[in-house]
């Protein structure tokens, strides 16, 4: 079979890589190859004879029950396509693209493909961090410093003045206003019957009672009461809790929830 | 220069100096005269490099340092201060430490038992240390009663911070409340209830910030 | 405070120097100018005082390095075997992925339809997850074209790698760029290339062994 092709000493050489198509990333990268031994400049390549040459290679495959990937095949197909194009005198009528167009792009890729390969080489043989120079062995941390800084008006002043000097105009809580108490045992039970449904971290403020928002003696209550069930239950066990930071907003959730 | 066992004469000083200069900045620790000559190529003396070396960077940003019996890089002493970053975070002042400045401006020279007897409920060390570290208040005379009780008042930079002239300016009691600001409603977030005594005031904060809309 | 601040001189030049010689010698990563001069007082010009600096240092054991938009100290190339207690063993890369950083370099911003136009094979996840989780290519903008692709741009942390300014000073990158293989040439009509990306594409490829080159 193969005394029947001119064996010219590229197409001999060519042959060789029949055995080892897992080299290949491809068959652009095998026609690169394949290229590389007409050793000419690829912008001198001659892509009918390339296409003769992956040709060959892709019989050959086949005659040793080789399996090829799709696309080798794919550009077997093509290729085969393009050598006739290239044999024949142009077709005024055809359309798209000239034969000489796609053999032109096709020595395009893979002079690009060529030098991207030289590029990284030459990348990678450069002096590298780590390996040839190196950065401070010893780094001396930035070190945040946090500066805080306290703020109030003289409205607050005031305010906070007035609200001492008025305390004793207060009568005492009313048992009528026991409505306003969200007890601890309460607060329990809410969140023992909504902890099982909460799948990730929540606010506690979420667990507060419907209608609290509106009354801020109930809130003020059941923001206390809550946040004491939320540690009885971390003390049992139940849950966990978590603040990102002072007067962040205090997060729940179940023990043994997701993890991440 | 000690050459004597070397088939290769050692690099100039000038290049030993380099070598170190290159070695101790990419060493992840201190090294040592030894192992630094280890490193060099053979007959190079590491001491006179070395003092070579030190006297460069004399006076520099980074400063050649014995540590232990070891050599390292080290930013100097007086330039600490550029290896910090200032993260600014204003806060409000906690509710009891609010009351209680208020309770020294309007009352001063006033003890910490004054205070305590106005606000309803013990104030903490740690709220008045607060006031004193920010500089708003001060000692002033001691009491002539006994025990002879510190005082406290407020000082300039409290004056200067709130905008006032003096503490005379803080309006009086008629004009508070002539201001709205006597309501019998208390403000939400200044309900009765302190009878405990303030330490536990930084836990009430968070649940403030909260209730405040 | 910045209105008091600006009242004081800046630093003399020399002591500006000194500062920011102090700063990147403590830092293991670039220093942007702009990181640099938040941290130095108020009315400091950087560009000059690393100008200075830049100069102190040519031929010493350690050298000052522009790296993208930051500085930073790095030791001599030329010294590197004397620092090979320091190298810490990096994972091998596979072919695919060299050739794929290569292509992002020289051709960013570029997606990744492009990436494998160029090696005429689809590009695994694997490839790509490697080079992002080394941090030396990160994603650009999106292309305004249809599907709107992300594309891939090299980071800081590659030119620092490779010892580069910017990536104009990639090696032969002129004469890539003048011959015509940078530009982004569609192919005419139909050409047989590699199929749509395959997101299960064999993982594989990032364990394969450097082929050398």
């Amino acid at each position: 079979m193969l005394e029947n092709h001119n064996r010219t000493p590229e197409v001999i050489s060519a042959e060789a890589f029949v055995v080892d198509v897992d080299g290949f990333e491809g068959p652009l990268d095998m026609l690169l190859t394949l290229a590389r031994t007409q050793k000419v400049d690829l912008r001198k390549i001659s892509v009918l004879a390339l296409a003769e040459q992956y040709l060959l290679f892709v019989d050959e495959a086949k005659r040793l029950r080789l399996e090829l990937a799709a696309d080798y095949l794919v550009m077997a197909a093509w290729l085969a396509y393009l050598k006739s194009r290239l044999l024949l005198p142009p077709d005024p009528e055809e359309e798209g693209p000239s034969a000489d167009d796609l053999a032109a792009h096709l020595a395009f890729q893979l002079e690009r493909l060529e030098a991207m390969r030289t590029a990284a080489a030459r990348l990678m043989g450069r002096d590298q961090l780590g390996r040839d120079f190196f950065a401070r062995g010893l780094p001396e941390d930035v070190q945040r410093r946090c500066v805080i800084t306290y703020k109030a008006s003289v409205l607050d002043l005031m305010q906070a003045y007035a609200v001492i000097r008025t305390r004793g105009n207060f009568t005492p809580l009313h048992l009528d206003e026991r409505e306003s108490i969200f007890t601890m045992e309460q607060a329990l039970d809410r969140m023992k019957s909504l902890i099982g449904t909460v799948i990730d971290w929540e606010e506690l403020k979420n667990f507060l009672p419907d209608g609290s928002g509106a009354d801020p003696k109930l809130r003020r209550s059941a923001t206390a009461s809550t946040f004491a069930a939320s540690l009885e239950m971390a003390k049992e066990g139940l849950v966990e809790l978590r603040q990102t930071a002072a007067f962040e907003p205090i997060q729940v959730r179940r023990k043994g929830a997701s993890d991440g | 220069m000690d050459e004597t066992e070397s088939l290769f004469e050692a690099p100039p000083l000038a290049e030993q100096e380099r070598m170190i200069e290159g070695m101790l900045f990419a060493s992840s620790e201190p090294l040592s005269k030894r192992q630094i000559e280890a490193r060099l190529p053979q007959g190079c003396d590491a001491a006179e490099a070395l003092s070579l070396l030190s006297k460069r960077y004399q006076g520099r940003g980074v400063e050649l340092r014995k540590v232990g019996d070891g050599w390292a890089f080290r930013t100097a002493p007086d330039l600490g201060y550029l290896m910090q970053t200032e993260v600014k975070e204003a806060r409000k002042l906690s509710r009891a430490a609010i009351e209680t400045l208020a309770i020294i401006a309007y009352h001063q020279p006033v003890s910490r038992a004054e205070i305590e007897e106005i606000r309803g409920v013990s104030v903490s060390r740690g709220t008045l240390d607060q006031l004193l570290e920010l500089e708003w208040i001060k000692l002033g005379r001691r009491r002539n009663t006994p025990g002879r009780p510190v005082t406290f008042i407020v000082t300039q930079t409290f004056l200067d911070q709130f905008g006032l002239e003096s503490s005379r300016d803080l309006p009086g009691i008629k004009e508070l409340r002539d201001a709205g600001l006597l309501d019998n409603r208390p403000p939400p977030g200044a309900m009765p209830g302190h009878e405990a005594s303030d330490e536990n005031d930084d836990q009430v904060e968070m649940f403030e910030e909260e209730v405040d809309p």
